[in-house]
């Protein structure tokens, strides 16, 4: 069953389809990533599922409860970290995080507890009676977060929550999230940041528009693209041609040849065909070529993505 | 998928709507001991009024009927210091709505009654301080209300009438986008200050106008206030002020019920 | 869509910056701008004097207030100068605050903007809405109450001078009282029970000479008790003057307590203005 | 299918090392805690510099010294050969800031806006052609209030650069902007550096860093840890590569410094190495042992063939 579900929603503003026929389907225990460019939809999808706003047409369920027909239900299974920090700057960190686990209902000491394991997770454990006021903006978003996580919910609803953090931030908040999702929680994750999609999601779908315009695993989409490329560094950078030429008579594709740091750099599409790596790899040695360096990396979900949104607008639809 | 709805006892959720709106105001009591000048100055605002009114018009000012005009005005001051509180409201909810905690609450599985009983609480007990603290001054002054009971009934009257400018603080403050708007609702209190009873007997005033000020949603519980305290009422006055004490309880039921109804529609209206 | 800029000339020795002046022009027509697209803003500046003088004016329009001068005649004078303080001193302490709050002022002291220009910017705005307000009040007060306009070219200049400088004055005051510290919100309202505070002190709604002395005192270090005094001398009749403390309309002393809040209070706000929120 | 390469990096060829922002033991102390604490930074006429760094570690405050906006407590600081606690307005009409604030009046549309503030310079970029290289067309004539957070980052950078600015400091630029956005500010970035133009910018997205700057400078606990062209950076760490494949069902790793050699081993057989990769870590990787977070770099070559 799905944990998330949207069927044809829509949302209006001012008679601009913010929305405009939205389906997707989330599984339970899984990770779905949700792109787009700024102002493609991505939050406002969001807070419908929260039960903040409501759509305009369409149907959405959450943990198979009918977000606009018993939203107090959704509410106990949800849990939401939006785009902008929702906390009391006024108050203390632990103050904020203690009231909302009394609102969660925890009891006075189940709730300070609680307070205290969450600030201790987030790094936020010596900042002692210090207004929020004070805080600076990577602080705040850490709060926001431990803010949203006082139940482990059975939905997280996560608006580009690692946005304004460092990367040692970014891997802390991944890993809360994996935690989670090992304990079964769902997550719905927008992020203007794709490696964080390839990182946590399991699948990603692509809001452009109104309008759902690919999904996939990350894997299918990048699949959908491109193969992924080898990229060698020849020793001695005279031989670089005649290795391209060798790797194009094995992977069957151009390569393509740049100045690197020290020796010539290739890069040979493989296509994802089996073999095109230890193939090249071979010929080159019997053909006497040492190689410097050489790493295959799959292409990025960020080339997939700027294919799918980017420049052309051409959309490719990527089956499910 | 049939959704599934999990229905508590009635016993049990009207249990947790009372702890969440204690927790909600908790935050509000939090706030004072954080920012103990921003209640001070709030508390202390009437008291100056009061002392300026009373300094300025004492001499001058006849009470129709007979009387002390600082007797007469202490339960006007004390009146229109609930009507004050309206700023008060409107900014805290302004200002929630603004960073995001009012969707915060929003989104929490807390009854949803307890965000405005949180702050009807809160309120209603900072309230309750300023009441004490403006009584301490005009007693320091020579005030001295007839006695205890009926006192503490006029205090009633008074939370009463704090209700009903709370409800109307949460429906501005919903309404309004920024805190610019304080600003217009903080200046506009006073003509409706003026238009009423709390510093000028309705009976002293031109015809229209008198109606006008016996009619003001502050004149019941001005005038029942002052009979409560054994102040002077200030004598004449049409229907209004003969059944004061009925308009004192009517006037705030009204404007609670009709501004309850319109905050909980905006409210509503927060998730288009 | 990749739209690279193409390349200007690699200047190091560029042009001196624009001029203060021309700055400060370009504020005050960004200040207008933004002051009319607030709408709600827009109805209660001019909303304000124009309600209170109805309210008054039908509560106490029998009254007469020293010297036989009938009490709209008189309140009309103390309604105009709060219609002026509230558009210059409250309207700018409040939206200096916000602006302070939100960062736009940061933005500005990083494009070098000279806080001068700044303040002229608000000064500018203030003098176009001051004008309005009135504008709209006066005529109220003249067809509705029968109030008297200043009777000759004289007195029209004298309240002339006198709404320019204490717009000013006012202006200056709000952009001192900015610099409080604490949040916007807090600020506003500590600026706005100080505004009504002062209207009692200045003898906006009760005759100046009622007053309790320490009141008087305290009221003459602010302008809104000259403002008001200037604008009774171009609404009243010369025989009131005999009914002011000092027995006479004190043009001088006026003039020279608003100028100097004017022109000293500039010099210490351009010294001490802070663009961003104090630490902490 | 076509793959590019970055553009080579002129700038590190180039021999003229005249400084446009030059630091010495910099010292900013908030009550008694240094989050400054003896910084020494030098960024070259024409190069883009990254300041990478932990939230905290005291990039926006060194950047806000370096902008005149905060006193530092210690320390000697150049800015274009003058010292920004007295830069006056011709100093300042030299640099462009991009913070991490919003500064743009909200009931202005964005055309407004960047016509506004156009004002404030000698000579402006036409305000059309920024909100091209911006990316905001659709959004033109739309009000601030109305704009998505990575659409106002947008127009922040726009003002940023509007008034032709010699040395331009970048506060986190990209945060929130969409992946299309963000290559659309490289492209702006890369033009600004091809008019000679110096850029100083703070970033949380490493491939921001390899891909924009000619070096990259690490501040940890308020000092520089390490300064190189990005893809040096680290160069120890970076040495080490992980190569692995499957095998009977399992994930087989081994860590070297010279894959070529294991591969060799590796495809010596006969058929193919299924899932077979190689990597070297990633600046991420570095990046995260030098400010001392926990990473993947392996320390010591370990695991085994077979």
């Amino acid at each position: 069953m799905a944990a998330v579900q949207m069927q044809g929603l829509v949302k209006r503003y001012g008679g601009r389809a913010v929305l405009d026929g939205v389906d997707l389907e989330v599984g339970r225990g899984s990770v779905c990533a949700l792109l787009g460019p700024n102002g493609a939809g991505k939050t406002t999808a969001v807070r419908i599922l929260a039960t903040l706003v409501r759509s305009d047409g369409g149907r959405a369920e959450v943990a198979g409860i009918d977000v606009a027909r018993d939203p107090r239900a959704v509410r106990r299974r949800i849990g939401l970290i939006g785009q902008q920090p929702a906390v009391d700057d006024v108050l203390g960190a632990r103050e904020n995080l203690v009231l909302f686990a009394r609102l969660h209902h925890l009891g006075r000491r189940a709730a300070q507890a609680r307070a205290d394991e969450l600030l201790a997770q987030v790094g936020l454990a010596g900042t002692g009676g210090q207004p929020v006021r004070t805080f600076s903006g990577g602080m705040r978003r850490r709060l926001d977060i431990a803010a949203g996580l006082v139940l482990a919910p059975e939905v997280l609803f996560l608006d580009e929550p690692t946005t304004g953090l460092d990367p040692a931030g970014r891997r802390d908040v991944w890993d809360a999230v994996r935690a989670l999702v090992a304990g079964g929680t769902t997550v719905l994750l927008t992020t203007q940041y794709l490696e964080e999609a390839e990182q946590l999601a399991d699948d990603v779908c692509v809001l452009d528009g109104g309008r759902v315009v690919a999904r996939g695993t990350p894997r299918e989409l990048t699949a959908a693209v491109g193969g992924d490329r080898l990229e060698l560094v020849v020793a001695d950078p005279a031989r670089a041609r005649e290795a391209a030429a060798l790797a194009e008579r094995v992977a069957g594709e151009l390569p393509v040849l740049a100045p690197a740091g020290t020796g010539e750099r290739v890069v040979v599409p493989v296509a994802r065909r089996r073999g095109a790596v230890g193939a090249v790899v071979r010929a080159l040695d019997e053909a006497g070529i040492a190689v410097d360096d050489l790493v295959l990396r799959p292409t990025t979900l960020d080339e997939a993505y700027l294919r799918i949104t980017g420049a052309d607008r051409a959309r490719s639809e990527v089956p499910a | 998928m049939t959704a599934l709805r999990t229905r508590e006892p009635l016993a049990g959720r009207l249990r947790w709507a009372v702890a969440d709106a204690f927790a909600v105001a908790g935050r509000d009591l939090a706030h004072w001991r954080r920012q103990p000048a921003a209640v001070l100055v709030g508390a202390l605002f009437p008291v100056l009024l009061l002392l300026m009114f009373t300094y300025l018009l004492g001499g001058g000012m006849a009470v129709p009927g007979g009387g002390d005009y600082r007797d007469f005005l202490v339960p006007g001051m004390l009146a229109l210091a609930m009507v004050f509180g309206v700023e008060a409201t409107m900014t805290a909810v302004v200002t929630d709505t603004a960073r995001g905690i009012t969707d915060r609450f929003r989104s929490l599985p807390m009854a949803p009654s307890a965000v405005v009983a949180g702050r009807c609480l809160a309120d209603l007990a900072s309230s309750a301080v300023g009441l004490a603290v403006l009584i301490v001054a005009a007693l320091a002054i020579g005030w001295r209300p007839a006695g205890v009971a009926p006192a503490l009934a006029a205090v009633g009257l008074l939370l009463l009438l704090r209700v009903a400018f709370l409800w109307i603080g949460v429906y501005l403050g919903l309404l309004a986008r920024d805190p610019s708007m304080v600003v217009a609702v903080q200046v506009l209190v006073w003509p409706f200050a003026f238009l009423s009873n709390a510093f000028v007997a309705a009976s002293a005033m031109p015809g229209w106008l008198s109606a006008v000020a016996e009619w003001n949603p502050v004149a019941g519980t001005v005038t029942a206030v002052r009979e409560l305290f054994g102040s002077p009422v200030g004598t004449g006055g049409g229907w209004a002020t003969e059944h004061a004490a009925l308009l004192a309880v009517g006037w705030p039921l009204v404007l609670t019920v009709v501004f309850a109804a319109l905050a909980v529609r905006r409210f509503q209206g927060l998730s288009r | 869509m990749t739209a690279v800029l193409p390349s200007p000339p690699a200047v190091r020795d560029r042009p001196a910056p624009p001029s203060a002046a021309r700055i400060a022009l370009r504020r005050v027509g960004l200040e207008l701008k933004l002051f009319f697209r607030e709408r709600q803003q827009v109805v209660f500046s001019f909303a304000y004097p124009v309600i209170m003088l109805v309210i008054f004016a039908a509560v106490l329009g029998g009254d007469e207030r020293p010297g036989d001068v009938p009490f709209t005649h008189y309140f009309l004078a103390g309604i105009a100068a709060t219609g002026i303080m509230l558009t210059s001193f409250q309207a700018i302490g409040t939206s200096i605050a916000t602006e302070r709050e939100n960062g736009q002022l940061e933005r500005l002291q990083l494009l070098g903007t000279p806080p001068v220009a700044y303040f002229a910017g608000k000064a500018g705005q203030v003098l176009v809405t001051t004008a309005a307000q009135l504008a709209l009040l006066l005529p109220l007060a003249h067809y509705a109450y029968d109030v008297p306009m200043p009777p000759d070219v004289q007195h029209w200049l004298t309240f002339a001078w006198v709404a320019v400088l204490g717009a000013l004055a006012g202006t200056v005051l709000g952009v001192a009282v900015s610099a409080l510290r604490g949040s916007a919100a807090s600020v506003t309202t500590g600026i706005s029970a100080f505004a009504i505070v002062l209207q009692f002190f200045s003898g906006v709604f009760f005759g100046f000479t009622e007053l309790p002395s320490w009141m008087q005192q305290t009221a003459a270090l602010f302008p809104l008790k000259w403002l008001t005094q200037g604008m009774r001398s171009a609404f009243l009749p010369e025989e009131a003057a005999a009914f002011e403390v000092a027995g006479s309309w004190e043009h001088g002393r006026t003039a020279l307590v608003l100028a100097a809040w004017v022109i000293i209070g500039a010099v210490v706000c351009v010294r001490t203005f802070r663009w961003r929120r104090a630490d902490g | 299918m076509t793959t590019t390469q970055a553009a080579p990096r002129p700038g590190a060829t180039a021999t003229q090392r005249e400084t446009a922002v030059r630091v010495r033991g910099l010292v900013k102390r908030y009550g008694n805690r240094a989050v400054v604490d003896g910084l020494d930074l030098d960024v070259f006429r024409g190069e883009v510099f990254a300041l990478l760094g932990p939230n905290g570690a005291g990039k926006t405050t060194t950047i806000e010294i370096l902008e005149g906006v905060r006193k530092p407590d210690g320390g000697e600081v150049r800015v274009l050969g003058v010292d920004p606690a007295r830069g006056g307005r011709a100093w300042r009409a030299r640099l462009g800031v991009v913070s991490q604030g919003e500064g743009a009046p909200q009931e202005l549309s964005v055309r407004e806006v960047l016509d506004h503030f156009a004002g404030y310079h000698v000579t402006s970029r036409p305000t059309e052609e920024l909100i091209a290289a911006v990316g905001l067309e659709e959004k033109a004539g739309t009000r601030i209030a109305r704009l998505s957070g990575g659409q106002r980052r947008r127009l922040e950078v726009a003002l940023g650069v509007q008034g032709r600015p010699e040395l331009v400091f970048l506060d986190e630029p990209t945060t929130g902007m969409d992946p299309v956005a963000r290559r659309q500010f490289w492209e702006l970035i890369r033009g600004l550096r091809a008019d000679g133009a110096t850029v100083l910018l703070t970033t949380h997205y490493l491939d921001e860093a390899a891909e924009l700057a000619d070096r990259v400078g690490v501040i940890a606990d308020g000092r520089l840890v390490e300064v190189a062209p990005p893809d040096q950076l680290g160069a120890d760490l970076r040495r080490l590569a992980r190569v692995r494949w499957t095998e009977d069902g399992a994930v087989r790793e081994v860590r070297t410094e010279s894959p070529a050699a294991v591969l060799r081993d590796l495809l010596s057989g006969p058929g193919d190495v299924p899932g077979l990769t190689v990597t070297r870590p990633s600046l991420e990787d570095v990046y995260l042992s030098l400010v001392g977070a926990p990473s993947t770099v392996p320390t010591a070559p370990e695991g085994d063939l077979r």
